[in-house]
C-alpha cells in the first residue's frame, strides 16, 4: 500500500480553525458540540476527518461555512480563510466567500437538493452568483462539469429534477456544483457514501485532479477507512467534539494512538468474503423476471423512458442475506422498491413465503406487510420530522397490535441496541446526526421483527464502528429469528461481511450471480471485476494496521 | 426518564398547547382577549343592559346617552346590548362553518391528494359544489327546512367545502410522496392512520389560516344572507347582521359598523395568533428555529 | 349634447306596461308612450292626444286624435293604433276590465276618431283612462298591441317625447332614452301628466344603484344628476352641498299598510283582527322606517290622505298612538289562545324591510305570538298566493306598500275587494264592502262619492281590510343644474332643462 | 399529460350535466314566480296564472328541463323571463366587467401579498411578521363594503382621484378603465392580499427548514434569492391553490363590490336574478360560472406540475 507522503509544511495555510468551539445554547445545561478544535489545512492537503457518527463532523464544517443552524451557535474560536478570520465577516461577506472560496458537498443528496428546480438550473446558477459569464458559457460549463463527474446521459440529467435521479446521480450533482467555480477549499461531508466504489474512485481522483491542478485544500470527511487510506494527506480523528488524535496518514494507520483510533480501525470490515451459510430449503423470498420501466410524461413532448429493471430474479431462503451491488443508477433502489410494493413493477412476479405480491391491491398487502421490511437510503427524509423518535419507532408494532408499554420498552431497548441513548426516544429526528438518523431507522425496521429485511445502502451512512456494531446486530438477528436479508450496497467490504450471495447490477439487469465467495474472489463479469478493482483501500488490513498479506480474491488479469 | 406516568402520545401535541409553556407575550394576550370576549358574549343576558329587541324608534340612531352607553341603532334599540348578545350567533355560526367545512374539505382532500383513482371524480364534484351560489343554496334550504341556524351554516359551508378540499389536496399530493410515508406504509401502518398521523399535520398550516378566514367571512356572509332574506331572522342580533343593518347608516352613524367590527377583528386577530402558536408548537423544527 | 344622467328607484326589467304594475316600467312607458288623455295636478283629465266628446245619454265617447302625432318609425298614429292599444290594455288593468264589462263597442271610425260606446253610463270613465297608475293606457302600434295581453311585447316602438335607445339597453343596470325630435308637444304649459311635453335635453339615461350611499356619492361628485328616491337618514348628507337640491315631488307620497289573512286563525276571528289593528300605532312603524317626521305622515285614511276621498273615520288608535289596552281587552274577549302570527318579513327590499319588525314588536307586546319570518320578497310572493295554513306554509300577515294615487279610490284599491277566492291576497269574503263600492260606481258627484267613502273607511277599519300603517314620501335630490323639474307623482323628464 | 387535459376537459361535461341537473331541481324546489315580479303587486291571482302559462311554467318538470336542455344543445341559454331578452347577451355585457376586475384584483393581490408573505416567514416572529398578520386579519374580518366606503371616501371624495362609481371597459382606453376598476378592484385586493400572504407565510415556514435551503446559502446565493427562488417554488402549491379558488369566486362576481361601486357585473346579475326568480339567468350563469371553475381548476393542476415536477397527472 502506497501512502501519500507529500510533505506541505512549506505551503501556505488554506484553512486553520483555531479553539473553535460550538455550543447549544437554548438547551438545557448548554452543551457543548465541539470542544477546542484546532485544524489546519494547507493550499493542495487533503485532510480527513473521520470519527463516530455524531462527533461533530458535520458541525465542523458547518462552522467553517457560516452555515450553523440556529440552534448552535460558536461560542470560541477563529476560523482563519487565508489569514482571514470568517468569524467576524458580514453575511454578504461570507456570501461572496461560499462557493467561490469555499464550497460544500453536503451528506444528504436527496434532501440538499432543490427537488423544483432542475439540476442543471441548479449548478449553473453557482455561476451564476459568483462569474459573469454568459448563459451559453455557463451552461457549457455545467455539462462539462457534468461530465467530469461521470453523469451519464448528461444532456437528460441535466434537463431532470432530483426525484428522477439515483441517489448517485445526485449526489454527483452535488459534488459538480461544488467544484464548478474551484474553489480554494472544498469542504465534502461524506461526499461518496452515496456511491458505487467506481464512480467513487472517479470521484476521487477528479478531486485529487482538481487539488494537483489548482491547489485546492480539500477537508473530506468519511467514515470510510479505505477512502482515507486513498487519498488523504493528514488524518483528524474526532470522538465527542473534540479531536482525539492526528497525524499523516501512514503514521494513523500504522500506529494509531489513541484507544479510540484503534477500535475504529479495527472495525473497518475485511474486503475477504466470510463463508456463506447454508442455504435453508425454506424460501422466503422468490423474485421472477421483474421488470420495471419509468416512463414517459411531458407537457407537450413524451419524456425518454427508463428501463430501470431488466428481468430481475433471483431466490432468498430464510436467514441468508442476498447483496446487490452495482453501480449507482443501476436499479438497485428500483428493485428494493418493487420487492416492498412501494412502486408497482411493471411485469413480474414477487413471491413472499410462497404468495404473489406483485399484483396485490394496497389493502391485500397489508398483513404482508409485517414480513417484509425496509431501511432506505436516505435517512433524513424516511423519518417523519413531527414525530419523536418513540413515535417513530412503535408505529410498527402498535399497527400490529402490541401493547404501547410493551412497544415503548421494546425501542427503548433497541435504541441501545443500535447505540443510542435511551433519552433520544424523545427527541426529533433533526436533532441529530445523519448516522444517528439511520440507526434510528434501522432500529424501526428490526422492532417489526420481519421475515425479509430490504436495507437499501443503510449503513453507508455509518461510520465504521457503528457500521460494525449494526452489522452484527443485523446478524444476530438474523441467526435468532432467520431473517432474510436482501442488502443493497455499494461497499463491497460490507458485502464480503454480511452477504451469503450476491448480485451484480448493470444498467438494470443482473449480469452476474453467486455466492459472496464466488463473486468477489472470481469474478466472472469484467463489470464485476472493475467494481473489485476500485474498491478503496483494498491492498490494507486495517485490523492489523499492516499491509495485506496476501491477496485473498483474484488479481484482475 | 421520570417514572411519572406519561400521558399518551397523541395527547402531548395538545398538552404542549394548553401548557403554553413557549408562548410569546403575543399569544398569551390573544389568549385573554378571546376568552374575555367568549365570556363577554356568554354572559351576555346579564351583562347586557337592555333586551336587544326592545326599541323605541323615536329615540333611534342616538350617540352614547344615559342608559345606553354605546347609543341605539335605527329602531332605537341598545347597541351594547346587541353587540353582546350578537357574539353569541355569531361566534356559532362562524366557528361552526369553519370546524364544519374544515373537517369535511380535511377528509374528502385528503381521501382526493391521497387515492388517485378518487381523485378526478372527487374533484370534479367539487368544481360543481363550488359554482352553486351560497344565496341560492341559503334560499333554497330556508324553503325546505324553514330559516334556521342549520340551514344558515349549510349554505355558508357547502361552497367552502371545495375549496379546502382543494387545499388539503394540493399538501397532501407533495407530502405523499415523502420517504416517510413510504416508511409507514412499509411498517403496515393503515392508510387511515397514514392519512391522520403522517399527512394530517403537513395541512395545518395553511388550514389554521383558510379555517380563521373562513370563520370570518362566515359571520359577514351570515349577514349577507339575512339580509337577502334567506338567514336567520334579522330579529335575531348577529355582528354580521348589526354591521348589514349598520350599512346604510355608515355615513352618518359608523359606531354600529364600529363596535361589532372591533369584536369581530379582535376574534379573528387572537384565533390567528393562536393558531400560530399552537402550530409553531406542533412542528419541532420550528420551535427550534423560535428558539 | 346635454345628457341627464338619473337614478331611478329600481332597475328596469320589464319593458310591457301591459304586463306590470310595476312602477319603472310605467316610468319606462310614461317616457316612449303617449297617452289619450292624461291626469293634471287637480287630478282632472285632460286632452293629451285626444280630444273628447261625451254624448248626452253619458253612453259614447269620441276621442278625435290631434295632428302631427307619429309614431318612433315614422308612421302616422291612427285610431286603429289606439283602439288596439287600448283593448290590450283593458284585458289587464283592473279599471279597465269594468270598462268593458260595461262596452257595447270599441272601435276606429275613421283615422283619427276612436267612438266608444257603453251599455249604461260610467262616471269614472274619463279617471280610469287618464289615470297616471298603475297600468295607465299607453298607446301602441297596432302590429304591437296585437301581442296577447299575456306574452311581453319585443317592439319597443312608441309616440312618446322621448326614443328607447334599444342597443344601450341593460336589464337591471342602464337604459337610455333619447329626444323624439318629431314630437310635436301641445301648446298648454306642462301640468303632471297634462300639457305639452317640451322635452329640452337631448339625452336621458337610468342607470340603477343599488346602493342608496353609491348614489348620494355620485350625486355629490357630479356624475349623475339626480336621485328619484332618497334615503331620509342620508339627508344630512346633501344638506350643506350648495350644487344639490333636495325636494318633496309628490305631496301624496305611498301608503305603507299591512294585510292579514282572513282565511286561517288567529285572523279569520274578527276581534283578533281588531285587536291587531288596536295594538299598532304608526308612529313607531314610520319612524323606524323613515326617520325625520318631515317625510312621513300619519294617516288612518284606508284611500289616503290629501286625497279628494280620503277620511280618517275610526282610525283613532292607529294614529293616536295605539290601543294596548283595546287590543289585550279584545284579545281577551276572542280567547286568543297564543296561535302564532306568521308575519312574513321581506329583507331584500329596504322599502319593506323595517315594518315587521316594528310591528310585530307592538303585537307582541299586546299578548300575540308572533312568528317573523325572514324571506326574500319572492318567497314572500309565492307564499302570500297560497292560501295554505300557515303552519304548512301559508301565511297571517304580511306588509306592502302603495302608491297613494293607485289606492285612492275604492275601485282600484285592491284591499277593498271582499270576493273571497277572487279577491287580493288576504280573501276576505265581505259582502258589505261590495255592496258599498255599487253605491260608490252609482253616486253621482263628488259629494256623494265622499259620502260612500267614508262608510267605506269606516267598514274596511271595523273589518280589519286592511290595517293603514301611515304615509310617507321620499324626497328627490338632483344637481342644482337641473331645473324646471314637474313634481308629478310619476318622475318625468319632459320639461326640465340642464344648465351647465 | 396531453391525454390528462383531454380528459379534464371532457370531464366538463358531466360536471355541467351534474350542475345542470342540481341546479334545475334546486331551482324549483326554491319558492318563487317569476310571473309575480313580473306583473307586479296588483296582479291578480287569474292575470298570474295567464303569465305563467304563457311563459310555460306550468308544463311538467321533467318537459321544463328537457326543453331547456335542448335549447342548450342547439347553443341557446334562452331569454330572460323577465326583461325577454337573451340571456347570452345579458352575460356577455355583464361578463367583462367582472372578468376584468377579477384579473386587475388578483394580479395587485399577488404582488402585494407574496412579497408580504415571504417576508412574514423569514423575519419570524418579529415586529414585521406581526404586522403582515394584523393586516391581513383586519383585511379578512372587516367587512368589504366598509373598505369599500372607505376608499370611495378618501380617494373619490376627499382627493378626487377616481370616480366614485361605474365601469368603463378596456376598449375605452386603459387609463379611462383604470380610473374606475381600481378602486373597487383595490378593495377586493385587501381581503385576498390577506388570504394569499397569510398562506404564503405558513408555507414559506415549512419550506425554510428545509436542507435545500441550507445548500443554497452554501452556494452564497443572497437571502432575496433563496426565499424567491428556492423557497417560494417549494412552498407554491397551496400558495397556487388558494389564488386559483380565489380567482374562481372573483369571476363569480362579488356582489357586494358590484354594489358598491355600481359595477354591471355577474355577481349582481346572479343575485338579481336569484332573487326574481329568473329561471333561465340563473340556470345559463352558474352552467357558465361551473364550466369556468372547472377551467380555472384544470390550469390550477396543471401549474402544479409546474411548480413541483413530482406532482404527475
Ligand atoms: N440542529 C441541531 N440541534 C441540536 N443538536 C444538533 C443539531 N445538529 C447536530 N446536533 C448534534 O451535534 C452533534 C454533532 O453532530 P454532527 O452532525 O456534526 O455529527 P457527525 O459527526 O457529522 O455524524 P455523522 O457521521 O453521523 O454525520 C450530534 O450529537 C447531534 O445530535
Ligand atoms: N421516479 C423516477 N422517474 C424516472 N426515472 C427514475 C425514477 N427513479 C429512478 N429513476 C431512474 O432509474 C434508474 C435506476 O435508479 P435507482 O434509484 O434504482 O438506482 P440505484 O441503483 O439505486 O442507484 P444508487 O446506488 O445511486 O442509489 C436511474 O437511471 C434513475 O435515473
Ligand atoms: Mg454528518
Ligand atoms: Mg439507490
Amino acid at each position: 500500500m502506497r501512502f501519500k507522503t507529500r510533505n506541505f509544511d512549506t505551503s501556505s495555510v488554506a484553512l486553520s480553525t483555531e479553539d473553535l468551539s460550538v455550543h447549544l445554547p437554548d438547551t438545557p445545561g448548554q452543551p457543548q458540540v465541539l470542544k477546542q478544535i484546532d485544524v489546519t489545512i494547507r493550499q493542495g492537503e487533503t485532510v480527513c476527518l473521520v470519527g463516530e457518527s455524531g462527533s461533530g463532523k458535520s458541525v465542523t464544517s458547518l462552522a467553517i461555512m457560516g452555515l450553523l443552524p440556529e440552534a448552535l451557535k460558536v461560542t470560541e474560536g477563529r476560523i482563519n480563510l487565508q489569514d482571514r478570520d470568517l468569524l467576524p465577516l458580514s453575511r454578504a461577506q461570507m456570501r461572496e466567500l461560499r462557493a467561490a472560496r469555499i464550497a460544500m458537498i453536503f451528506q444528504e443528496p436527496m434532501t440538499a437538493l432543490n427537488p423544483v428546480l432542475r439540476v442543471g438550473g441548479q449548478i449553473m446558477e453557482v455561476m451564476e452568483l459568483h462569474t459573469q459569464l454568459p448563459a451559453a458559457e455557463r451552461r457549457a460549463r455545467a455539462i462539462s462539469i457534468m461530465e467530469q463527474v461521470h453523469l451519464p446521459d448528461v444532456e437528460r440529467v441535466f434537463r431532470s429534477y432530483p426525484h428522477q435521479l439515483s441517489g448517485g446521480q445526485r449526489q454527483r450533482i452535488m459534488i459538480a456544483m461544488a467544484l464548478v467555480l474551484e474553489p480554494v477549499l472544498l469542504i465534502a461531508d461524506e461526499p461518496t457514501t452515496a456511491l458505487d466504489v467506481t464512480t467513487q474512485q472517479q470521484i476521487l481522483s477528479l478531486i485529487e485532479e482538481l487539488q494537483a491542478n489548482h491547489g485546492t485544500a480539500v477537508l473530506f470527511i468519511t467514515h470510510d477507512m479505505g477512502v482515507v487510506a486513498e487519498i488523504a494527506d493528514t488524518v483528524y480523528v474526532m470522538k465527542h467534539g473534540e479531536i482525539v488524535e492526528h497525524g499523516p496518514v501512514e503514521h494513523v494507520l500504522r500506529q494509531p494512538q489513541a484507544d479510540y483510533t484503534r477500535d475504529l480501525l479495527a472495525s473497518v470490515p475485511s474486503l475477504s468474503p466470510r463463508p456463506a451459510r447454508p442455504e435453508g430449503d425454506e424460501i422466503v423470498l422468490k423474485v421472477e423476471a421483474l421488470n420495471k420501466i419509468y416512463g414517459g410524461g411531458g407537457i407537450l413532448k413524451k419524456l425518454p423512458q427508463t428501463h430501470a429493471a431488466k428481468e430481475v430474479s433471483f431466490t432468498l431462503t430464510r436467514g441468508r442475506t442476498l447483496g446487490i451491488v452495482g453501480e449507482s443508477g443501476s436499479g438497485k433502489s428500483t428493485v428494493a422498491r418493487c420487492i416492498m410494493r412501494l412502486i408497482d413493477p411493471t411485469s413480474g412476479r414477487i413471491m413472499l413465503d410462497g404468495q404473489d405480491i406483485a399484483g396485490l391491491s394496497r389493502n391485500a398487502l397489508r398483513p404482508h406487510r409485517k414480513k417484509l421490511q425496509v431501511v432506505f437510503q436516505d435517512p433524513m427524509r424516511s423519518l417523519n420530522p413531527r414525530w419523536t423518535i418513540a413515535e417513530s419507532l412503535i408505529e410498527g408494532p402498535l399497527n400490529y397490535g402490541t401493547p404501547r408499554s410493551e412497544a415503548m420498552a421494546e425501542a427503548a431497548r433497541m435504541l441501545t441496541v443500535v447505540g443510542l441513548p435511551e433519552n433520544a426516544l424523545k427527541r426529533y429526528p433533526h436533532q441529530f446526526s445523519g448516522g444517528q438518523r439511520q440507526r434510528i431507522a434501522i432500529a424501526r425496521a428490526v422492532m417489526m421483527r420481519p421475515d425479509v429485511l430490504v436495507a437499501d445502502e443503510a449503513v453507508s451512512a455509518l461510520d465504521v464502528s457503528v457500521q460494525a456494531q449494526v452489522l452484527k446486530l443485523l446478524e444476530q438477528l438474523q441467526d435468532e429469528l432467520g431473517i432474510a436479508i436482501v442488502f443493497i450496497t455499494h461497499d463491497l467490504r460490507v458485502a464480503a461481511q454480511i452477504c451469503d450471495e450476491v448480485i451484480v447490477m448493470q444498467r438494470g439487469a443482473v449480469v452476474e450471480h453467486g455466492t459472496a465467495a464466488e463473486v468477489l474472489v472470481s469474478p466472472a463479469h469484467a463489470y464485476t471485476r472493475s467494481l473489485i478493482e476500485a474498491a478503496p483501500g483494498r491492498m490494507w488490513d486495517f485490523q492489523n494496521f499492516k499491509e495485506m498479506p496476501e491477496v485473498t480474491h483474484a488479481n484482475p488479469s | 426518564m421520570s417514572q411519572a406516568p406519561q400521558p399518551s402520545s397523541a395527547m402531548q401535541p395538545v398538552l404542549r398547547v394548553i401548557g403554553l409553556p413557549h408562548l410569546g407575550i403575543g399569544p398569551k394576550i390573544a389568549a385573554l382577549v378571546l376568552a374575555l370576549i367568549v365570556a363577554a358574549t356568554i354572559l351576555a343576558p346579564w351583562l347586557a343592559p337592555h333586551d336587544p329587541l326592545t326599541m323605541d324608534p323615536l329615540v333611534r340612531l342616538k350617540g352614547p346617552m344615559e342608559g345606553h352607553p354605546l347609543g341605539t341603532d335605527n329602531y332605537g334599540r341598545d347597541i351594547l346590548s346587541r353587540v353582546l348578545i350578537g357574539g353569541r350567533l355569531s361566534l356559532v355560526i362562524g366557528i361552526a362553518a369553519a370546524v364544519v367545512s374544515v373537517i369535511l374539505g380535511l377528509v374528502i382532500g385528503m381521501i382526493a391528494g391521497f387515492f388517485h383513482t378518487a381523485d378526478a371524480i372527487i374533484m370534479r364534484m367539487m368544481d360543481a359544489l363550488m359554482a352553486i351560489p351560497a344565496i341560492l343554496l341559503a334560499i333554497a334550504l330556508v324553503a325546505l327546512n324553514g330559516p334556521s341556524v342549520g340551514s344558515v351554516i349549510a349554505a355558508i359551508t357547502i361552497p367552502e367545502i371545495p375549496r379546502v378540499v382543494r387545499l388539503v389536496r394540493a399538501v397532501v399530493l407533495g407530502a405523499r410522496e415523502e420517504p416517510y410515508v413510504e416508511a409507514a406504509i412499509a411498517l403496515g401502518s393503515s392508510t387511515f392512520k397514514i392519512l391522520t398521523r403522517h399527512l394530517l399535520p403537513n395541512t395545518l398550516a395553511p388550514l389554521i389560516v383558510q379555517g380563521t378566514y373562513i370563520l370570518a367571512s362566515a359571520i359577514l356572509t351570515e349577514a349577507i344572507l339575512s339580509f337577502l332574506g334567506a338567514g336567520v331572522s334579522t330579529e335575531t342580533p348577529t355582528w354580521g347582521n348589526i354591521m348589514a343593518e349598520g350599512r346604510q347608516f355608515f355615513r352618518i352613524k359608523p359606531d354600529l359598523i364600529l363596535y361589532p367590527g372591533v369584536m369581530l377583528s379582535l376574534c379573528i386577530l387572537s384565533i390567528n395568533l393562536l393558531g400560530d402558536a399552537a402550530r409553531d408548537m406542533l412542528d419541532p423544527r420550528l420551535k427550534k428555529r423560535a428558539g | 349634447e346635454t345628457t341627464v344622467t338619473a337614478v331611478m328607484h329600481s332597475g328596469l326589467r320589464v319593458l310591457d306596461p301591459v304586463m306590470t304594475t310595476a312602477h319603472i316600467t310605467r316610468d319606462h312607458a310614461y317616457m316612449i308612450y303617449d297617452v289619450l288623455i292624461a291626469q293634471d295636478s287637480e287630478f282632472q283629465p285632460q286632452p293629451q292626444m285626444a280630444d273628447w266628446e261625451i254624448s248626452e245619454d253619458q253612453k259614447t265617447y269620441v276621442f278625435t286624435l290631434r295632428d302631427g302625432l307619429k309614431f318612433h318609425d315614422g308612421e302616422p298614429v291612427t285610431a286603429a293604433d289606439a283602439v288596439a292599444s287600448l283593448k290590450r290594455w283593458a284585458e289587464n288593468d283592473a279599471g279597465g276590465q269594468v270598462i268593458m264589462d260595461r262596452t257595447e263597442s270599441l272601435e276606429a271610425t275613421d283615422d283619427k276618431t276612436i267612438t266608444w260606446v257603453l251599455s249604461e253610463p260610467f262616471v269614472p270613465m274619463l279617471d280610469v283612462l287618464s289615470k297616471q297608475s298603475a297600468l295607465p293606457p299607453f298607446i301602441m302600434p297596432a302590429r304591437v298591441a296585437e301581442t296577447p295581453a299575456d306574452e311581453p311585447i319585443t317592439d319597443y316602438t312608441g309616440s312618446g317625447p322621448f326614443r328607447f335607445v334599444e342597443e344601450e339597453f341593460q336589464p337591471g343596470v342602464s337604459v337610455t332614452y333619447e329626444k323624439n325630435p318629431d314630437y310635436v308637444p301641445r301648446d298648454e304649459p306642462a301640468d303632471w301628466m297634462a300639457g305639452g311635453k317640451v322635452v329640452n335635453v337631448d339625452k336621458v339615461k337610468w342607470v340603477n344603484m343599488a346602493d342608496i350611499q353609491t348614489a348620494v356619492n355620485a350625486l355629490m361628485s357630479g356624475e349623475i344628476d339626480y336621485i328619484e328616491q332618497m334615503q331620509v337618514d342620508l339627508l344630512p348628507l346633501l344638506e350643506g352641498d350648495p350644487n344639490v337640491v333636495v325636494e318633496v315631488r309628490e305631496p301624496t307620497g305611498m301608503q305603507t299598510m299591512t294585510r292579514l289573512n282572513f282565511l286561517h286563525p288567529p285572523f279569520d276571528d274578527p276581534k283578533i283582527r281588531q285587536a291587531a289593528l288596536a295594538a299598532i300605532s304608526q308612529e313607531p312603524v314610520l319612524a323606524a322606517m323613515i326617520g325625520n317626521p318631515e317625510y312621513y305622515q300619519i294617516c288612518g285614511a284606508v284611500l289616503g290622505c290629501g286625497t279628494p276621498l280620503g277620511s280618517e273615520t275610526d282610525a283613532d288608535t292607529l294614529t293616536g298612538g295605539g290601543g294596548m289596552e283595546k287590543a289585550k281587552a279584545l284579545l281577551e274577549e276572542a280567547g286568543y289562545d297564543g296561535t302564532p302570527v306568521v308575519l312574513m318579513a321581506p329583507t331584500d327590499l329596504v322599502a319593506l324591510a323595517t315594518q315587521p319588525v316594528v310591528v310585530s314588536q307592538m303585537l307582541r307586546d299586546a299578548g300575540f305570538t308572533v312568528d317573523m319570518q325572514p324571506m326574500d320578497w319572492q318567497t314572500l310572493v309565492t307564499r302570500r298566493a297560497g292560501q295554505a295554513a300557515p303552519a304548512d306554509g301559508g301565511w297571517n300577515m304580511f306588509i306592502t306598500n302603495w302608491m297613494v294615487p293607485e289606492i285612492s279610490n275604492p275601485i282600484s284599491n285592491p284591499m277593498l275587494n271582499g270576493r273571497g277566492n277572487d279577491a287580493w291576497f288576504g280573501w276576505p269574503t265581505d259582502e258589505k264592502i261590495e255592496q258599498l263600492k255599487a253605491e260608490y260606481i252609482a253616486a253621482e258627484d263628488l259629494d256623494a262619492q265622499k259620502q260612500v267613502s267614508d262608510k267605506i273607511q269606516a267598514h274596511a277599519i271595523e273589518n280589519v281590510l286592511l290595517v293603514p300603517l301611515g304615509q310617507y314620501s321620499l324626497p328627490q335630490a338632483r344637481r342644482s343644474t337641473i331645473t324646471d323639474m314637474i313634481n308629478s307623482p310619476v318622475p318625468v323628464f319632459w320639461n326640465l332643462k340642464k344648465t351647465e | 399529460m396531453l391525454g390528462y387535459i383531454l380528459r379534464r376537459i371532457l370531464a366538463v361535461i358531466p360536471v355541467m350535466l351534474l350542475v345542470a341537473v342540481f341546479v334545475f331541481l334546486l331551482l324549483r324546489l326554491t319558492p318563487g314566480d317569476p310571473a309575480a315580479i313580473i306583473a307586479g303587486d296588483m296582479a291578480t291571482p287569474a292575470q298570474l296564472e295567464r303569465i305563467r302559462e304563457a311563459m310555460g311554467l306550468n308544463q311538467p318538470l321533467h318537459v321544463q328541463f328537457f326543453t331547456w336542455v335542448g335549447q342548450l344543445l342547439r347553443g341557446d341559454l334562452g331569454t330572460s323571463l323577465i326583461s325577454s331578452t337573451p340571456v347570452a347577451g345579458m352575460i356577455a355585457d355583464r361578463m367583462g366587467p367582472t372578468l376584468a376586475i377579477a384579473l386587475l384584483t388578483i394580479l395587485m393581490s399577488v404582488a402585494l401579498a407574496i412579497p408580504m408573505g415571504v417576508i412574514a416567514a423569514w423575519k419570524h416572529r418579529s415586529g414585521a411578521d406581526y404586522a403582515v398578520m394584523t393586516f391581513s386579519v383586519l383585511g379578512f374580518s372587516v367587512p368589504v363594503f366598509v373598505i369599500g366606503y372607505v376608499f370611495i371616501l378618501l380617494f373619490s371624495l376627499k382627493l378626487g382621484w377616481f370616480p366614485v362609481q361605474g365601469y368603463t371597459p378596456i376598449s375605452e382606453g386603459l387609463v379611462a378603465f383604470l380610473k374606475n376598476a381600481f378602486l373597487p378592484a383595490l378593495t377586493l385586493t385587501t381581503i385576498y392580499v390577506a388570504l394569499i400572504a397569510r398562506m404564503t407565510r405558513a408555507n414559506m415556514l415549512e419550506v425554510l427548514g428545509e436542507d435545500y435551503i441550507r445548500t443554497a446559502r452554501a452556494k452564497g446565493a443572497p437571502e432575496h434569492r433563496v426565499l424567491f427562488r428556492h423557497a417560494l417554488r417549494n412552498a407554491a402549491v397551496p400558495i397556487l391553490t388558494v389564488i386559483g379558488t380565489g380567482f374562481a369566486l372573483l369571476i363569480g362576481g362579488v356582489v357586494v363590490t358590484e354594489t358598491v361601486f355600481n359595477i354591471p357585473g355577474i355577481g349582481r346579475l346572479t343575485v338579481d336574478a336569484i332573487l326574481a326568480r329568473d329561471y333561465p339567468v340563473i340556470q345559463a350563469m352558474i352552467l357558465l360560472t361551473s364550466f369556468l371553475y372547472v377551467l380555472v381548476n384544470l390550469i390550477i393542476d396543471l401549474s402544479y406540475t409546474f411548480f413541483d415536477p413530482r406532482i404527475r397527472y
